[in-house]
């Protein structure tokens, strides 16, 4: 088995608001290997972008704060570093980019300089050689006439070649990890396929692992080996994506994929999650979705459940799958399969 | 065959912008550049396009939210277009809209009785008890709890303010509801509902909806008709299912191609456009999709293509379809 | 759904909770009550007529003129055997004052009496006999009194015990006590401060007022002389040498300060007069009649024309918050419906309305406001009329920027497309939502209104100079003296009072009602 | 470019014009007789009349509007002072320079001072510094330019002797006035730099530089101030403006003998043709510093392009 690029334990992020402290991330743990590509999916508030900052440690503090955990870095700690050695990891051995990419680029800049920036803050280049090094970037990210574009502004570009370019920035290092943040989500849908289409890739010509957050099922199973779904500050599921889209276990996952329109087949009625939701710091015990979701027992309202191993490399946080209630397993995977096609 | 409910034909919106130093030149936008469709009673027509693509225009255009350049907008046979003041303001009743970002379409100072309340007022429905009934109704319909008739629009979530912005729509028995980006701000789980309430909705009232929208699988799923956009022009329009099993105009191609499938096992070739959406303001000559366009020839860059019948119910506009 | 059943929200509750977590904002507000209180109700309760002088009001308030500009110091003599005498005991006593023109002092029934008569300070000295002390008098008012230094009031001399025979020595120590109180018993220390005290005192006064000439004939130093050389001689340390028998005198003298060492070389005597002291060695009187400082009876004095600057400051504030009241009322009335206007209807309006307003904003403030007095005229109304002429654009940039924003809110697109009547939707929809922008500038305009108008009335732009408004009361006592403190330092003071806490009331308004909104 | 700044001086042309009627209107509606002005109130009536035709007020008004423009713009020619006779252009050009070295000397202290607590106060956001800074501007901005000036002149010149109290001549003259005229200015300079500042602190594109691994100093002076001064300088420059309308103020508090000083007197003392003259300069100066403004924000912001 090969070392894992990131080992996050136990993460806890808690946001101050009105004097009161609230977890919006609790407790998760997962890992990305070298060259894997794993889709962290979630509906919005439910802390997936959070956990992408509190990596790179740039959690705006205040009102926000790491308040347990570990994330590992090819086994050290990134939450001990000093800011200091932790600006040296950032944009060289791990580096990120942003769903916006109207707003991510500097406007006074020039597209080159932005480039070099990073080039020359982590690899002791001189100015010709960054900007050669930075060209050579905008070509691989498909950038036509790079050599024009090295020396444009920003608002010259439109939001796909913008994205190219924060891409651009991103892999300017060869970073072992890439967080892509909804990194498409501000696109058109052709565009999204270019920016898709690019990734993949340069993953496979780089082979660095990948961090995907998203909201859309489709660009996750288009892009991840694995999946982890959060639900609430929490990581409800998660499995190998193949496992995940066709055997998804935890009732949300199930109804997530239920809601979805499809484009490939048309459908009467979708099935949906009833409610919103909750609020972060409003559940107090008990599983986060008991009050949504439709296979709740009473137990679910008292115990928080744990993350269970169903089998190597699939968990789940649902009393359905405790071995008190193997016995009804079967039974209520089978409700949960049919609440994909309808309720 | 009886008359559509709506009929435009070959509508055009153009925003001037002046330029030069004088302020003489002024330029156009052409956001809706000659586009024709109709949408049957009860029936749902799905208006896609990628941003700034002018379906959103169309839509405020036929309410005439903006103003119309060239065209006409027949609601049961009425040109919209040619209303004055008065006689719009009648007219508004009949075809009501529903807009995207459901935190702006609601103004945060009013109550969620003062905003249902607007239109009943708009429309001369006097009596206060009377207003307040049919308020309470709607919002049974909606699935709004009639206990937070007093709550302020801004302490709902985006999906309860959705129901609250259908709710003002339905108020005043419309036939037809024009859908702008309805459930474009919405989470999955949340959007589900919404669909689903538009759904029980147009079986329950008989609603035709002009479905504006760019999210391809919402239009497949609840559409009965689709019509593709690109750069304000129409590209292909027709029955959905036939569009979404046998798409022939490329951009409808290129776009159906792009939607990321939410199956593993289920990956497909993808046709991968180079380049970005041209500006309206300098449209190419001839077909708009034609600098991106993987069948491109020579027709394409001179001459505009117009839709043409390509089956029962399925038009497309483009060249690689003419006859000669 | 568990939000919803909390209890209902009320947007003004919401405001009040955020607006009171400002504590300062808070006190602002009560200071910008308060200033409102003073400004209706201020004339009722201003201790003076802010038209008269002070002095021709005294009598109906009852004060005594007399009692503010005379006192009386106590005289006592103390003689060698340390006994004292009254003053009324003391003969051939002479009072005289450096400079008549301040004050004048003359011997009364218990000690010295002393009338102010002009601001500045004096010095006046008390002989009785051989010996004589010194006082200073303080007259507050217009002059500022540089360089004022205390003097020595009086020298107190020990006397040596007992009866001394021929041939013996002794020293005479002497302890200086100055004006302001403090003692110096070192010789040397005196001898030097002596110096340096009276060193220019010939060439000093050229009033012809000039003291008599037991001053005139001022020693330097510390100086020593022996009355009866037969019976004991001194020197210039001071060192006394018993020379015969009988009673000597020894004057110890410095400046026009002296006293008298009584010396008893065998047999037996009377005391002698040693000294002077003086109850009150620094006398501080006022100027009535001009710029009297601040004190007990005028809070913050009076001005040149002796009117008592506090109740003048207290009706002023009617006037000055009319012009900050008023013209920004007119200002925000008349903007917020042209901005209304063109930022709802655009097109011609828009053009028109925007074209105005850009070459208004083109100049500053004030000199706008000083064209439109220089076509007006001078005087107060005209003033608001100047000040609420700028404020007009202002008003009308806010209001049509806000409104501009507004009428791109879906909402109102919405209810246009419902078929809302225009009106309905300016007052339902746009309206209100300009409402907090325009309360909120209402309130910190108010501040700059009022900073307009007082700089207008300083300029004299302001017609009746008389009038109690603070800017004229600046400009006046600008130009009637520029030294004087007191009548600069209030009125300027309760204007940035005043505006600093329209401005604080605003900024904490501005954060409750709208945070994101940019000055 | 040059179009647009071609463009704008040919804007300013209407503008001018109307400013100029609005000038020459002055004399002639204002309450106020010129001649008995000029020549003062006793003359006998016969006297009057002849001295109205000389001085060409018998023309009708748009006859003497053409002159008065002709004057202006063929020879140079403002007109005689009523009160001094003086040359008004002379007198103009005399004292332009002090008002000029004021308002210069008064922005260059509220920028340095302005720009760099502004900064501090924004990147100590909260702290100490940062609320003594914005207690300190709001008062600032609620003290009047006058009075300040009197109490500059009551400590700094009157009691400690430092400064002399007026006039003008040396530098030390100069240096109590500019002070007064250009605190207020500071102050706004602050609030604006540091909202701007803690504006631009929250985009992404700085979140973007962090992400690089970037120094936090690197970030705020190359990423973070670079955009936010954009906006700075556009407002400093409309602030001249403002100087200027404060230096009236000014001037007459120390007395110094600039335009502003100049025109409350000829206020005061009805002095038409300097009025007119100086409403004329002053709006010049206005557009002038409006068309630099927006000519300087082109040079800063790339996003802007001149068509």
């Amino acid at each position: 088995m090969t070392e894992n690029v990131l080992d996050i334990q136990d993460l806890e992020v808690s946001f101050k608001s009105d004097g009161k402290e609230v977890k919006v991330v609790n407790g998760i743990s997962f890992s990305i290997g070298a060259g894997e590509t794993v889709g962290v999916v979630g509906e919005s508030g439910c802390g997936k972008s959070v956990t992408s900052l509190s990596i790179m440690r740039l959690i705006p503090s205040p009102p926000g704060r790491i308040s347990g955990g570990k994330i590992l870095y090819k086994g050290e700690n990134l939450l001990d570093k000093k800011e200091r050695d932790m600006r040296k990891i950032r944009g060289n051995d791990i580096s990120m980019i942003f769903q916006e990419p109207m707003t991510s680029l500097n406007p006074v800049f020039t597209i080159g300089r932005q480039i070099d920036e990073v080039l020359l803050l982590h690899k002791n280049m001189n100015r010709t050689q960054a900007r050669r090094k930075s060209i050579e970037m905008l070509e691989l990210v498909g950038i036509p006439r790079a050599e024009q574009i090295y020396d444009s502004h920003p608002f010259e570009l439109s939001g796909g070649m913008r994205q190219r370019v924060m891409i651009a920035i991103g892999l300017a290092c060869e970073p072992q990890l890439l967080i892509a943040d909804e990194p498409t989500t501000a696109l058109d849908v052709t565009i999204q396929a270019q920016i898709l289409d690019l990734m993949r890739g340069l993953k496979n010509k780089t082979n660095t692992a990948i961090m995907f957050i998203t909201h859309d099922l489709g660009v996750v199973a288009e892009m991840c080996d694995k999946v982890v779904v959060m639900y609430s500050g929490e990581i409800v599921e998660q499995a190998d994506v193949d496992t995940l889209f066709n055997d998804p276990k935890h009732p949300y996952t199930v109804g997530l994929l239920g809601s979805l329109p499809k484009v490939e087949e048309k459908q009467d009625r979708l099935f949906s999650i009833k409610g919103q939701v909750p609020p972060p710091g409003t559940v107090e015990k008990g599983c986060r979705f008991a009050g949504r979701c439709s296979h709740v027992m009473p137990r679910c309202t008292e115990e928080d459940p744990p993350l269970l191993k169903l089998k190597d490399g699939h968990d789940a946080r649902c009393w359905l799958y405790d071995d008190q209630f193997k016995g009804k397993e079967a039974g209520a995977r089978d409700t949960a399969a049919a609440g994909r096609k309808e309720p | 065959m009886t008359q559509p409910l709506l009929d435009v034909k070959n509508l055009k919106i153009h925003f001037p912008q002046r330029k030069g130093v004088i302020k003489k030149r002024t330029t156009y936008v052409k956001a809706v550049d000659g586009i024709s469709f109709t949408v049957n009673e009860g029936e749902t027509l799905g208006l896609v396009g990628e941003s700034g693509c002018g379906k959103s225009t169309t839509g405020r255009g036929i309410t005439r939210l903006v103003p119309v350049t060239d065209g006409e907008v027949r609601y049961e046979g009425t040109d919209i277009a040619s209303l004055s003041k008065s006689e719009l303001r009648e007219q508004r009743k009949n075809m009501q809209m529903v807009f995207q970002d459901p935190y702006a379409s609601l103004n945060p100072r009013l109550t969620v009785e003062d905003i249902l309340a607007e239109p009943l007022k708009a429309h001369g429905v006097k009596s206060r008890k009377e207003r307040r009934e049919r308020i309470e109704k709607m919002m049974d319909v909606v699935g709004l709890n009639r206990k937070f008739i007093s709550r302020y629009a801004h302490e709902f979530s985006g999906g309860q303010r959705q129901r609250i912005g259908i709710a003002r729509a339905l108020i005043l028995n419309p036939k037809l509801i024009i859908a702008d980006e309805p459930v474009a701000a919405l989470d999955v789980s949340i959007q589900a509902q919404i669909l689903n309430l538009l759904k029980d909705l147009q079986e329950e009232f008989g609603l035709a909806y002009l479905f504006i929208s760019h999210d391809l699988s919402v239009v497949r799923h609840l559409c009965d008709q689709t019509a593709v956009m690109y750069l304000g022009r129409m590209a292909e329009v027709g029955n959905t299912d036939k569009i979404f099993e046998n798409p022939l105009h490329p951009y409808t191609q290129t776009l159906l191609s792009a939607i990321p499938i939410s199956n593993p096992r289920q990956q497909k070739e993808r046709i991968i456009l180079q380049g970005d959406v041209p500006s309206p303001v300098d449209p190419p000559k001839g077909c708009a999709f034609v600098g991106r366009c993987p069948k491109a020839h020579d027709r394409c860059h001179s001459d505009r293509p117009e839709l043409q019948k390509m089956g029962e119910d399925h038009y497309v506009a483009c060249h690689l379809y003419d006859q000669n | 759904m568990k939000q919803n059943e909390a209890k209902p929200y009320s947007p003004f509750r919401a405001f009040l909770a955020k607006f009171l977590k400002q504590k300062m904002a808070v006190v602002a507000f009560a200071v910008v009550v308060a200033i409102m209180f003073v400004g209706i109700f201020g004339s009722f309760f201003a201790p003076y007529d802010p038209h008269r002088p002070v002095t021709a009001q005294y009598p109906e308030k009852g004060i005594d003129l007399d009692q503010l500009t005379n006192t009386s110091v106590v005289l006592e003599g103390v003689m060698s055997d340390g006994t004292t005498v009254e003053g009324s005991e003391l003969t051939r006593v002479q009072v005289e004052s450096e400079n008549r023109r301040i004050a004048s002092v003359r011997q009364s029934q218990r000690g010295i009496n002393v009338n102010a008569n002009t601001s500045g300070f004096t010095n006046a000295t008390v002989e009785a006999g051989e010996v004589s002390g010194v006082f200073q008098v303080v007259v507050e008012g217009e002059s500022q009194f540089e360089g004022r230094e205390a003097v020595v009031s009086r020298l107190e001399p020990v006397h040596p015990e007992g009866v001394l025979n021929e041939g013996e020595e002794f020293q005479i120590d002497v302890t200086a006590v100055l004006t302001d109180g403090t003692e110096i018993t070192d010789r040397g220390e005196i001898h030097e401060l002596a110096l340096r005290l009276y060193e220019t005192e010939e060439e000093e006064d050229t009033s012809g007022f000039n003291a008599p000439a037991s001053n005139a004939e001022a020693i330097e130093g510390l100086h020593f002389q022996s009355l009866n050389e037969e019976v004991a001689a001194v020197d210039e340390n001071g060192i006394v040498t018993i020379t015969g028998e009988g009673e000597g005198i020894i004057l110890v003298q410095t400046g026009p300060v002296k006293s008298a060492v009584h010396v008893q070389a065998g047999g037996t005597a009377e005391p002698v007069l040693a000294y002077l002291t003086i109850s009150e060695p620094n006398v501080t009187l006022t100027d009535i009649y001009k710029h009297q400082p601040p004190s007990s009876v005028h809070l913050f004095g009076t001005d040149h024309q002796n009117r008592d600057i506090f109740s003048r400051v207290i009706h002023g504030t009617q006037d000055t918050l009319l012009i900050g009241f008023v013209s920004v009322a007119i200002g925000a009335f008349l903007g917020t419906v042209l901005g209304l206007l063109a930022g709802f209807y655009g097109r011609w309006v828009d053009s028109l309305v925007t074209r105005m307003t850009d070459v208004l904003l083109a100049f500053p403030g004030i000199l706008l406001a000083i064209a439109v007095i220089a076509f007006l005229g001078a005087g107060i109304t005209n003033i608001i009329m100047a000040v609420a002429v700028f404020t007009v654009p202002v008003f009308i940039r806010i209001v049509r920027g806000s409104t501009l924003a507004l009428k791109e809110m879906t909402y109102v697109e919405a209810s246009r497309s419902i078929g809302v009547k225009d009106p309905v939707i300016i007052f339902r929809h746009i309206f209100p939502g300009t409402l907090s922008v325009v309360l909120v500038y209402l309130t910190m305009r108010i501040g700059v209104a009022i900073l307009i108008g007082a700089a207008l009335s300083f300029l004299g732009l302001g017609g009746d100079i008389t009038a109690p408004e603070w800017g004229s009361m600046l400009s006046a006592a600008k130009d009637n003296s520029g030294t004087v403190f007191h009548a600069t330092f209030f009125p300027g003071l309760a204007i940035v009072i005043t505006v600093l806490s329209f401005n604080i009331f605003g900024d904490g308004l501005r954060d409750a009602l709208d945070p994101k909104l940019k000055e | 470019m040059l179009q647009f700044v071609l463009r704008r001086l040919i804007g300013m042309v209407p503008i001018l014009f109307i400013i100029t009627i609005i000038s020459f209107l002055f004399v002639h509606l204002t309450p106020g007789d010129p001649i008995r002005i000029m020549y003062g109130a006793e003359i006998d009536q016969e006297t009057y009349q002849t001295l109205y035709e000389r001085e060409g007020f018998h023309d009708p008004l748009p006859v003497q509007y053409g002159r008065y423009m002709v004057d202006m713009l063929v020879h140079g020619d403002f007109g005689q002072s009523y009160r001094t006779r003086a040359d008004v252009s002379e007198e103009v050009v005399r004292r332009f320079g002090y008002t000029a070295v004021l308002t210069i000397l008064s922005m260059f202290w509220a920028i340095l001072i302005g720009v760099s607590v502004g900064i501090i106060s924004a990147t100590k956001r909260n702290s100490i510094w940062d609320r003594a800074g914005m207690v300190s501007t709001i008062t600032a901005l609620s003290i009047p330019e006058f009075w300040f000036g009197l109490m500059l002149m009551q400590i700094f010149a009157v009691q400690l002797g430092w400064f002399p109290t007026s006039g003008s001549g040396t530098i030390w003259h100069l240096l109590l006035p500019s002070i007064t005229l250009g605190f207020g200015v500071a102050a706004t300079i602050v609030r604006f730099t540091r909202s701007s500042v803690l504006e631009v602190m929250r985009e992404d594109y700085v979140r973007t530089a962090r992400a690089k691994g970037q120094k936090e100093r690197v970030v705020i002076w190359s990423h973070v101030l670079r955009n936010a001064l954009i906006p700075v300088v556009t407002m400093a420059g409309l602030q001249f403006g403002f100087l200027i309308g404060g230096a009236v103020v000014v001037e007459q508090v120390f007395a110094w003998p600039g335009l502003g000083s100049y025109l409350i007197d000829s206020i005061l003392s009805r002095d038409y043709p300097v009025i007119q003259a100086l409403i004329l300069l002053f709006s010049l100066q206005f557009l002038i510093i409006n068309l630099l403004v927006d000519i300087s924000y082109g040079f800063l912001n790339p996003q802007i392009r001149y068509d």
